[in-house]
């Protein structure tokens, strides 16, 4: 194990790095959260398909690059500093992991070629420590009826992916019902998934607790890479901006506090690259608690680090980082999103309390 | 000698007793305001009695339930625009404008802040140019708030760029009506618009627009913004009350939503904004009888660091409901509405309470020098005629 | 009710600030502490006798001033800042708002008039919310046996008044065994109260609790008077001292960290002036609560406030702060031992839980 | 070509071979060091081998079990002497000093700061003025370890107050044998003397005992420096321990102790403890190639906060023991003994970990301007003669 990037997964950055640049700027986005199609399908398919991103978690034998966590993480991290509207953290880690474990080889064929987007109808609110709403029932004829609301990347998936009870059942989108939300997090819009009557397929048992851990811990990642895209243009900005005929950056109280938030930052990488490495194969013995705790650790911390930075960096751009022209708010409400998704940064410390035995008060 | 507390009530019975309330409201006003009853500490002519400020309270318990002015769409106005005019006005210019503004009849904006400069207000480059007895204004300002239908603008122009920062402004008031005077809508990250962009093309200004003397606009703005600041900090509340009640509420109606972690934070902020509150009450003991001071920038800071963390929490709190956001339209808004809008507005409107009316750090900059006494940074801007500043 | 100080309070302040400025400089403060007599018991008749602090809570009537906790507050503030080896707090504040409940008129008079002092055998780590330990028995005949751990004043102690179950004993403190220990707060040692068949008098019912609650709402001036040194002091020192041939004041850093400690000093007097107020007389309908709560908030804040700006002052004092030749960390060992004193800030704030009604997970 | 893991191997396989481990333990050091196994990355002949450093463990895993020197006692001339002497001695000093150095024979201490000079060491005044072929030192210096049984010592002096600070100071190897050093404890808030103040009058140095070029010794100081903070920050924990496994042992054994206010607290600086750790192996993965760089400032800046948080709430979760201390006593120690001594010493050692190597004030400008290029402040002193600053 390392913490540090290999060149390999270097190299895959640079990939996604350029593509992203390219084709999603921030003004790019911008502009596109507001359109009738919010997420970019056009640069999904580029990037999934001829880059690959959208199998790496899965075995070269389904059609997948046979990669690990530590890849997705990499990927995640480029896809947080551009706030990419994109599918790749619905479709490729959490779809296809709850896919992976069920082993539904033909749809997962599909979803790593790029060709097919999926999303694990639950919520994006969803704790991995507790027990999912029960909201959705099955007929015995298969049918199901209810509703699920705050789901991610619902709105562009061809396949939804739902929990009922320890099964998993298949539903193609254009049965359901889903309608988007105005969404605090304008590049990841929610939406409620509802089911009258609709046909489903069962693809078998799912232990939905341990995809969600496992996207917890990635999700990590994505707001290290939210974080870096904040403290990067921060700093950019405050060695340009003057005031009092100095930069901005020159004044010893935005020295410290920048000079903290790097500290945050880097503990933030440290993180995210433990519960990513930890996250990968092999899963050794006794590997599953230090993996819950690793994603634990890296989920809360990385939370509130990538929060404290977008804050900070709204501050420190002044009245044009509150203007809905600069891109940085779309970071802040990501990081704001991202804090409640999949476990707060307090449900993930209460895990840390079982995990690393520092039991809570009686 | 002053009036008295008992004189100043019989002023008020007088005229109740001779305008009938249920009259022409715009009548009324007029009429109030020629009383004396508009502000009692202004002199008497201009809405005034001469009267100590606290006797205010005496008139507004008298004339309670009669026509009022509109203190939301009056802010600038009233809290910055009428103090100012009154501290430096001509006797002509009190006359002209002080009644309408007060009245309401002509509403009131601000153009200090600028893309360029924002903390370093003193460092703003539109330029006034002497014209044939008129002034000759061009330039851009921003987070003007109701300039798309006040009919005056409080304005701080550079009229002489070869001499140091302050040296150079001067201070106007702005025809908003004037050709060359474009009002842009400016849309926050809360996706409305409560503030303007303004642009100003050769709006031509008489010299009897001109407020102070040439080259003493620091000065003049200085008098306005400590009015501005003392406005927003210094709002009464009851304990439990303001942002902290709104969480509480929440709090209360939402035991699954329930945590150590959230409770911890909860009563953490909660006794936070329980010490501010009495601070400010102390501070406003305090000042009952005296002037805005520098203490009124803590309060502020306060205020702003506790939205924050208030708002942030109860997003975090509501988990799936916090997800969503009650409305992204594009459209005008005329203020802050932390009660009838969604949990994801409250979070994102505060982030602004840290930058208006003076940034966090620039009051902190304010607390360390003239409370503390603290000395100041090497100051690299103080002797360079503007135009050589670095930019 | 007013948070300002009004002149009468003002007055005392000034003769007891005059009075420790004569007689009780840090210097001073520090040789003592390490001396055969770490209070100052000449200093403390004068002060108890000739300007009268020792029967301020005491009603005329008792021989004392009459007055309230608004005064007792202002003295505790001036004690505060000169961290003043004084039994104020656990004689005229404790000891005898815990008689005057119970009513014991010659032993009020002596306290009131300084010929006597007397402490409450209570650990001051008690907290206000939690029965007290029961470490103390009564035998048939009204001898007690058992032991108080980490009783403050103990030592200079005439009388202790001991509470065992509902009922407050006295015993006089030679027939006790009182043995001091190394205490943290060097300025206000604890010691172990030791009783075996030692004989006592039944002095009535006491309700040891709103005594200690009292006692946690007048602490928290004492930590302001602690805070304000270490803010003044501060201060001063970062004018006069230069680094980089500035004063170290003149670095925004500094700056914005002094303003922020200003800010909560601010708050601090007026939360401890609110506590102090309404924990004055007349008691009101529906008092009791607010009375509660304003003293939970006061400790809570004042707590961490004072604790805050003692750490503060070390750091920014540099080296000499870390020497035992500087009075400053006298104020720090004072302000982490008064955070643990009578209920620490979590514990007020789980009471301002139930007095708000903000109720706790269940 | 430098030596691979296998011939340093062989080194240390052959000399093992030679000298008995079991016989006298300095004679076995002396040989050790002349076998170039002392520090394997330091050149031949001077105990080491030339070899990278990484290959210093391959040394220690063969001599394990054989008699080691004290690196507590000698942790300054480990860390900061020798590598000092290494860059800027003489071959003369560095065959002089670096032997009795490593075999622990002569201990070391570090003549740096001084009462007027804390972070701002560049602007020292300790004077040493040429007199006849000699220096001639007179000042006072203070937060000196071990001076009371050092035999040298690394000193920083002013040789020339005519010059801008940085330019005037030479540094020297010290004497403290020699007449005019007077060491005297200094008792520290925790009751202890784990440092000294040393009294420098009329000392006279040989020559010989300069350490690089005259009006060289800032930039000599800061290699001594850089060694230093690497030190600080650098050592390798395992997961939940050092002291925040110290404070979970606690929590563990006192059911009734706990509190959710505490136990929230607890989670948030475990955590923090392990972002911290798992921060330090990445850094040291980083570096385990390369030099110190001023990232490892980061890790200092960690470790004093993390430090001071957990040590306490350790105090205020014992509560009633929390208010007993273990002992005053002055007397002297010869260093940090964060797991023998009670939470009380604990909590208030902690303290100097945000002083002591760099205050954290300075480590946070160094992390701006060194890792993050932020411009550094308008500078007032970079000019002046020293003899001209304000003091």
């Amino acid at each position: 194990m390392t913490l540090l990037y290999t060149e390999v997964e270097e190299e895959l950055r640079a990939s996604v790095r350029d593509l992203l640049t390219d084709r999603c700027p921030a003004d790019a986005v911008l502009k596109r959260v507001e359109s009738e199609a919010p997420y970019d399908m056009d640069l999904w398919k580029t990037l999934a398909g001829d880059i690959g991103v959208a199998g790496l978690l899965v075995p070269e034998d389904y059609g997948g690059a046979g990669a690990s966590a530590r890849e997705v993480a990499v990927v995640l991290e480029e896809l947080g500093r551009a706030v990419a509207p994109l599918p790749f953290f619905t479709s490729s880690v959490l779809a296809t992991k709850a896919l992976l474990s069920v082993g539904e080889e033909d749809l997962i064929q599909e979803l790593a070629s790029g060709e097919a987007t999926a999303a694990l109808a639950v919520s994006l609110a969803a704790s991995p420590y507790r027990p999912l709403p029960e909201t959705v029932t099955v007929t015995d004829g298969g049918l199901l009826n209810g509703e699920i609301r705050a789901v991610a990347g619902a709105d562009v998936a061809d396949v939804l992916l739902v929990p009922v009870g320890t099964a998993l059942y298949r539903v193609e989108a254009e049965n359901a019902r889903i309608e988007v939300l105005p969404s605090l997090d304008l590049t990841r819009p929610i939406a409620t998934v509802t089911f009258s009557d609709t046909p489903a397929s069962a693809l078998g048992g799912l232990d939905v607790r341990s995809v969600l851990n496992f996207g917890a811990g990635l999700l990590a990642s994505e707001q290290l890479g939210v974080a870096e895209w904040c403290l990067g243009t921060t700093l950019a900005y405050i060695k340009e901006r003057r005031q009092f005929a100095r930069p901005v950056g020159s004044f010893q109280a935005i020295k410290h506090r920048m000079a903290d938030l790097w500290l945050d930052v880097v503990r933030a990488r440290a993180a995210a690259r433990n519960a990513a490495d930890l996250l990968s194969p092999p899963d050794g013995v006794e590997a599953a608690g230090g993996r819950e705790l690793a994603a634990a650790v890296a989920k809360s911390w990385c939370s509130e680090v990538a929060l404290h930075v977008a804050e900070e960096s709204v501050q420190l751009h002044g009245g044009i980082g509150m203007t809905w022209e600069h891109p940085v708010h779309l970071y802040l409400k990501r990081a704001k999103a991202t804090e409640i998704a999949l476990g707060t940064p307090g449900a993930h410390r209460e895990a840390v309390a079982a995990l690393a035995d520092l039991p809570a008060p009686v | 000698m002053a009036l008295d507390e008992e004189a100043v009530r019989e002023r008020a019975v007088a005229f109740l007793a001779a305008h009938d309330p249920a009259g022409d409201r715009l009548e009324f006003l007029r009429a109030r305001f020629d009383a004396g009853l508009a502000w009692v500490h202004f002199p008497e002519g201009l809405g005034g009695l001469g009267a100590a400020r606290e006797l205010q309270h005496v008139v507004e318990h008298e004339l309670a339930g009669t026509p009022q002015i509109n203190p939301g769409l009056q802010t600038i106005g009233l809290g910055m625009a009428a103090p100012t005019i009154l501290a430096f006005g001509t006797d002509e210019q009190r006359g002209r404008f002080l009644r309408p503004l007060w009245t309401g009849e002509e509403i009131w904006c601000q153009l200090f802040s600028e893309p360029g400069a924002g903390s370093d207000l003193a460092t703003l480059g539109t330029r006034a140019v002497r014209d044939a007895g008129e002034w000759v204004v061009d330039g851009q300002k921003v987070w003007t708030s109701g300039a798309h239908h006040s009919r005056w603008a409080i304005l701080v122009a550079r009229t002489d760029p070869d001499v140091p920062k302050h040296r150079g402004l001067t201070y106007f008031v702005c025809d908003m009506h004037a050709p060359g005077v474009e009002v842009r809508p400016l849309r926050q990250i809360t996706g409305e618009a409560e503030f303007n962009e303004v642009f100003l093309t050769g709006v031509r200004l008489g010299d009897d627009l001109r407020l102070g003397e040439i080259g003493d606009g620091w000065r003049v703005a200085q008098t306005t913004l400590m009015n501005e600041r003392v406005a927003i900090g210094g709002a009464p509340v009851k304990r439990g009350g303001g942002m902290v009640g709104l969480l509480s509420e929440v709090w209360r109606s939402r035991p699954e939503a329930r945590t150590h972690d959230l409770h911890q934070r909860l009563l953490r902020l909660w006794v936070e904004a329980e010490v501010t509150r009495l601070a400010g009450t102390r501070l406003r003991e305090q000042l009952s009888a005296g002037q805005p001071g520098p203490e009124g920038s803590g309060m502020k800071l306060a205020f702003a660091s506790l939205n924050q963390a208030l708002s942030g929490l109860d997003v975090e709190l509501r988990g799936e409901e916090g997800l969503a956001y009650d409305d992204w339209t594009f459209r005008r808004s005329e203020g802050v509405d932390f009660v009838g809008r969604g949990s994801g507005y409250r979070y994102l409107r505060a982030k602004g309470n840290s930058i208006e009316g003076g940034t966090s750090e620039i009051l902190r900059n304010i607390v360390a020098e003239r409370v503390l006494g603290l000395p100041s940074e090497p100051r690299v801007d103080k002797d360079v005629p503007w135009k050589d500043l670095p930019r």
